[in-house]
């Protein structure tokens, strides 16, 4: 019997719990403070630029876009699962492939701020 | 003794049905579903990133579209299954990751503690330095 | 000392002449401190003789009488009566053939209980000339949960993953393989990752969580499975991307 | 029929069988072992065994000591050779068992760890917190399976011994699944089908304990050897009779009346021991025959709480405080609040005495061997005379371990040694005069005579006439009350009458083995006219070693009464003296 390579796909899933479970709340809080007209601070067109060409700040952006798609990516792959696609091959490449664009997508955008 | 056997065991058919047969499996899809949402709000953010990347008006107009309806129910319902995905994280966590010192393990409610002592630090953190204050 | 009437819904199913299992309904009466167990024993010898079912200990240890009551995976020496209202559903537990009315097929269990070698590879041989090995208590404390597995399969019954993916190992083989990974005198890990790691193993496991809140024995398979995850993870990172830290 | 071809094949896979399987797989890789038994391995009533397993390790314990608890624990009814290898044999076990992972309770520093039990002059049983019996049987079955050369067949019910020209040649088996019958042959059959309680109504025995192995010997011509003694364990709980172990003492608690005395002073098992500082051999810890005879007494005296399930007497484990209750006695804890609603935390819990062990047995040789050729027996089954008139508790786990494996090495030099197999036609013959019979039970109707009719009847015979104390019309009244069960089993009829997992035939089959047994307990005990041991006779109260320092051997007689024969027990070089259980034993 082989060993699986799912601590490919499992690994960043993991960080990306983690990592969503700790910042994501506090993130939407922010955006709903805009919503609601309350606007923070470093939201604001110009002091956001400016914190977010901070190089270091650019590649733990790219990096938790990258593992929160990537753990919501799996989790939607085995909930397929769960609900009865057996298609398993087709749902895991389209979920990463999403994910993947996504975060290249989000990294094409940093380089360009 | 027999003569032949006539019958076999019996396979039950496995149904979707399953997840509505207990509460726990419910509880399990809505953890599951939070997928959904924080990957949801997660494109959000890079759609916030591409306006940022295209000048103050795109971004602005961005910051507008954040206010409509839409997008606060899609946030207020994001923000209920990201903190419940939290939960169930820190709750999880201790199976994963034990910790024994000398002989006892450290208790299951400790270690969710103190991730929950962290996130709430990190959270704060997040809001001061946006000032959000 | 109370009585109490109890109706009792039992699937039967008799292979040699029945096409499918059916709920028969039995009245008995019941002490109040009685377990299902006790009920279905009642009727067996005043009843219906043909009812079967397994049972040995009548203590929880022995791990025979698993069954769903309410839908629930249960060991039957251990369901209070009195817990229960209304008519009592029993079944067999999920996911395994019905062999014979609560009997169910475990063959598939033991398979794998066997593929997954719970049993000790000793890190040093020693004869038995040489004496115990030592084991402080804190060593011992590391896997003596995972020691107390009872193979029951309430587990099994309760693990949606097992149910949708029947070759998954399962979580009391994995917990058990984990036991002896655990152990301060086992050396064998390596041997059983074939194993636990391969697709059928703990990567099947979506950490659903119910097969530890059925645990009779606060086994908490779940546990053990997630860590085994971690564990191979870090191996797998280990052999693709620092090969140099092989031996 | 279809037959399967073995070298040596073993009936029942508890402690003494998958011992027995892993010691011919270790000394010869090519040999072919069937493992056959009722239940899956792990379901067998070793699980059950809370309290350890005795065998000397530490520096102040002398094997002397576990040699002298054991014969005069035994009321001299032991035999002393075997006893010999016994101790000499159980630290090895114990330590081999170790080395397979069975997690011992340890000391601070790793060594094992040791603890008091009832009639032993020093610490010696390990223990694996209270479910050591469950801990070694899933260790021996978890090591069994690295062995290919070991062929299980669970779920296969053993129910005739294939005996041709004076020489064992296999068992007749039902597979449970499909009500088929099997032919097992095997050069040398090891019988490991353990103990027999079931014949009682209130015991700690678990519902596959029906003394099918004692019975398949029994028939074949074998003795049962020393059956009259049936041990009663002083503390079960009175609504199921789930037993809490001797350990719950062994770690201090003690036993009250109603009135709140430790009633034990007043049967010769005084003076007094402080609260939680037992001391060996002394009150609590005296032997259980001893104990459970004390309630009778006080019973007797209307000195015992009534509660809902009958008298009891309490058993008071507060002082030793939580912590130490849920680290040593979590399994005591759990199932007196569970099957009692007492937390021992906090309350006394209520006890009683109840069947739990059979001293008697197939009758084997220090060897494990039976008169009967290729025929080896270990376990609570056999009776190789360790035990005597009264097991010390923790004594069984041992034997089990010493003697299962010295079974499997008698099987093998019998194999080695190359006794020419029984021919085809024979066994082909003895099968099929087997199915025979099983096919006639199965299609047998119009009588009327049912198996839980019966089994209740003899339970109560049991219960009424073979209890703690005996006497002889009551004796003689329940062996006639066996002879008439065991006419109108013949006629017994089965409602099911399908093959797959046929339950009431098994409970038919196992209902005939009981009424074998207890007919022998009930016969043996008529005749010995003393009292010794776990044997109480109110009409003999004495122990006669002039006529009674022997064995007694039932003979099994097809329609008639068993004959009883005696033996003489063999005394190496302890002579019978005064069991002495009152202070100082451990001084
Ligand atoms: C509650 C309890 C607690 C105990 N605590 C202790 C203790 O602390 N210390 C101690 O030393 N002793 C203790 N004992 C005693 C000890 O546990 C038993 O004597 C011992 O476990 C018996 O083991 P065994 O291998 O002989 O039989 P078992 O474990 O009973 O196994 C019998 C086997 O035979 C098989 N079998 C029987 N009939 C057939 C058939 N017809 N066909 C096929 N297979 C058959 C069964 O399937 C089973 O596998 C305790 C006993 C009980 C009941
Ligand atoms: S892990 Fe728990 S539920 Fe599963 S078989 Fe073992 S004891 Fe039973
Ligand atoms: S229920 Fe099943 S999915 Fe995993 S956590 Fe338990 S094995
Ligand atoms: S009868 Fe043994 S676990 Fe229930």
């Amino acid at each position: 019997m082989a060993k699986s390579n799912k601590p490919i796909v499992w690994g960043p899933f993991a960080a990306g719990g983690t990592v969503t479970a700790f910042v994501t709340p506090a993130l939407i809080v922010l955006t709903l403070l805009v919503a609601l007209g309350a606007t923070p601070e470093l939201l604001q067109y110009d002091a956001l630029l400016a914190f977010m060409r901070h190089g270091l700040v650019e590649v733990v952006a790219a990096g938790v876009v990258f593992v929160s798609l990537w753990s919501a990516a799996h989790r939607l792959r085995i909930t397929c699962y769960d609900l009865g696609v057996r298609a398993d091959t087709l749902v895991a490449t389209v979920v990463y492939a999403v994910a993947l664009a996504g975060t290249a997508a989000a990294i094409v955008y940093l380089s360009r701020l | 003794m027999a003569e032949e056997m006539n019958g076999k065991p019996y396979v039950r058919p496995i149904t979707s049905e399953w997840i509505f047969r207990h509460p726990r499996y419910l509880r399990y899809m809505t953890r599951e579903f939070s997928c959904l949402f924080i990957g949801g709000y997660t494109l959000l953010l890079i759609a916030g990133l591409k306006s940022l990347s295209e000048g103050r008006a795109a971004y602005d107009a961005f910051l507008e579209a954040l206010k409509s309806p839409a997008s606060i129910v899609f946030q207020v319902v994001a923000l209920a299954f990201a903190a419940y995905h939290s939960v169930t994280w820190f709750a999880l966590t201790p199976k994963a990751l034990p910790l024994q010192l000398g002989e006892e393990f450290v208790s299951d409610g400790a270690i969710s503690g103190a991730h929950y002592v962290v996130w709430a630090v990190l959270s704060l953190g997040i809001w001061v330095l946006a000032g959000a204050f | 000392m109370g009585e109490r009437q109890v109706e009792l819904e039992v699937l039967r199913y008799n292979p040699e002449t029945d096409r499918e299992p059916h709920f028969q309904r039995y009245s008995v009466a019941c002490r109040e401190e009685w377990v299902v167990l006790d009920a279905l024993n009642h009727v067996k010898e005043t009843l219906d003789p043909t009812l079967s079912y397994r049972w040995s200990c009548h203590m929880a240890v022995c791990g025979s009488c698993g069954m769903m009551v309410n839908g629930e995976p249960k060991l039957a020496c251990k369901t209070f009566l009195r817990n229960y209202h209304g008519v009592i559903r029993v079944e067999p537990l999920r996911h395994f053939p019905i062999e014979r009315d609560l009997v169910t097929v475990i063959d598939d269990f033991v398979a794998k209980l066997t593929r997954v070698k719970p049993y000790l590879i000793p890190k040093e041989p020693k004869s038995v000339e040489a004496g115990e090995y030592r084991q402080t208590p804190a060593q011992l404390k590391r896997y003596k949960q995972f020691t107390l597995c009872i193979n029951c399969m309430l587990c099994y019954a309760a693990c949606p993953e097992y149910g949708l993916i029947p070759d998954y190992l399962g979580p009391a083989a994995l917990s058990l393989a984990h036991r002896y990974n655990q152990d301060s005198r086992d050396g064998g890990r390596g041997e059983r990752q074939e194993e636990l790691a391969s697709k059928e193993g703990v990567w099947e496991c979506s950490f659903v969580g119910a097969c530890s809140e059925v645990c009779p024995e606060h086994v908490d398979p779940a546990a053990a499975i997630q860590q085994v995850k971690i564990r191979s993870t870090l191996d797998w990172y280990q052999e693709h991307l620092m090969p140099w830290l092989k031996k | 029929m279809e037959s399967v071809q073995s070298d040596v094949a073993i009936v029942g896979a508890g402690g003494a069988g998958l011992r027995a399987a892993i010691a011919l797989a270790q000394s010869d890789p090519k040999l072919r072992i069937a493992l056959i038994s009722k239940v899956y391995p792990m379901r067998s009533h070793t699980c059950a065994a809370e309290g350890g397993a005795a065998g000397v390790i530490k520096p102040d314990d002398s094997l002397e000591h576990h040699f002298n608890d054991t014969v005069g624990g035994g009321d001299w009814l032991c035999d002393q050779d075997a006893v010999d290898y016994l101790v000499q044999e159980a630290p090895k076990e114990l330590i081999q068992l170790e080395h397979w992972g069975c997690p011992w309770s340890r000391e601070p520093d790793g060594s094992v760890a040791v603890r008091p039990f009832g009639g032993m002059k020093k610490q010696r049983t390990w223990f694996a917190a209270d479910k050591s019996g469950f801990h070694i049987l899933h260790t021996l079955f978890q090591t069994s399976l690295q062995f290919a050369s070991i062929e299980r067949f669970d779920e296969y019910y053993v129910t005739e011994l294939l005996v041709h020209e004076g020489r064992c040649a296999g068992v007749v088996a039902i597979e449970m699944r499909s009500g088929q019958m099997r032919r097992f042959d095997a050069r040398a059959l090891i019988i490991a089908g353990g103990g027999a309680g079931r014949m009682f109504p209130f015991t700690t025995n678990g519902a596959i304990k029906t003394g099918d192995g004692m019975a398949l010997a029994y028939r074949a011509g074998v003795a049962l050897k020393d059956m009259e003694f049936v041990q009663y364990h002083p503390t079960g709980l009175p609504s199921t009779g789930t037993l809490l172990t001797e350990a719950c003492r062994g770690e201090g608690g003690v036993l009250l009346n109603k009135n709140g005395r430790r009633f034990l002073q007043d049967y010769g098992m005084g003076p007094e021991t402080p609260l939680g500082k037992p001391v060996f051999k002394t009150m609590e810890l005296g032997p259980r025959d001893r104990v459970s005879q004390a309630f009778w007494q006080e019973q007797k005296k209307g000195n015992m709480m009534p509660t809902q399930w009958g008298d009891a007497m309490l058993l008071d484990m507060r002082h030793l405080g939580e912590k130490t209750i849920n680290e040593r006695l979590p399994l005591v804890r759990d199932m007196s609040i569970s099957y009692m609603g007492v937390d021992p935390v906090t309350d006394p819990v209520p006890v009683r005495p109840v069947v739990h062990y059979m001293m008697g047995g197939i009758d084997t040789d220090t060897r494990a061997a039976t008169r009967l050729p290729g025929l080896f027996a270990a376990g609570e089954c056999a009776c190789v005379s360790i035990n005597g008139a009264n097991r010390l508790g923790s004594n069984s786990l041992t034997e089990l371990l010493v003697f299962g494996r010295r079974a499997a090495l008698s099987a093998l030099e019998y194999v080695k040694a190359g006794a020419a197999p029984v021919n085809e036609g024979a066994r082909a013959a003895l099968a099929t005069a087997a199915q025979g019979r099983l096919r006639e039970l199965m299609q047998r109707s119009g009588s009327g005579e049912t198996v839980a009719g019966l089994r209740k009847e003899m339970m109560q015979t049991m219960e009424q006439n073979a209890g703690i104390y005996r006497t002889s019309e009551g004796l003689t009244e329940a062996c006639a009350k066996l002879s008439e069960l065991r006419r109108r089993y013949a006629r017994i009829e089965l409602h099911d009458k399908t093959n797959v997992y046929n339950t009431d035939l098994l409970q038919a089959l196992e209902l005939g083995s009981m009424l074998d047994c207890a007919e022998a307990v009930t016969q043996s005990a008529l005749a010995r006219q003393e009292s010794r041991g776990a044997h109480q006779r109110l009409d003999f109260t004495a122990r006669d070693d002039v006529k009674f320092l022997r064995h007694s051997l039932a003979l099994y007689a097809q329609n008639e009464p068993p004959r009883i024969d005696y033996r003489d027990v063999v005394i190496t070089r302890s002579q019978p003296g005064v069991r002495d259980y009152s202070g100082g034993g451990g001084k």
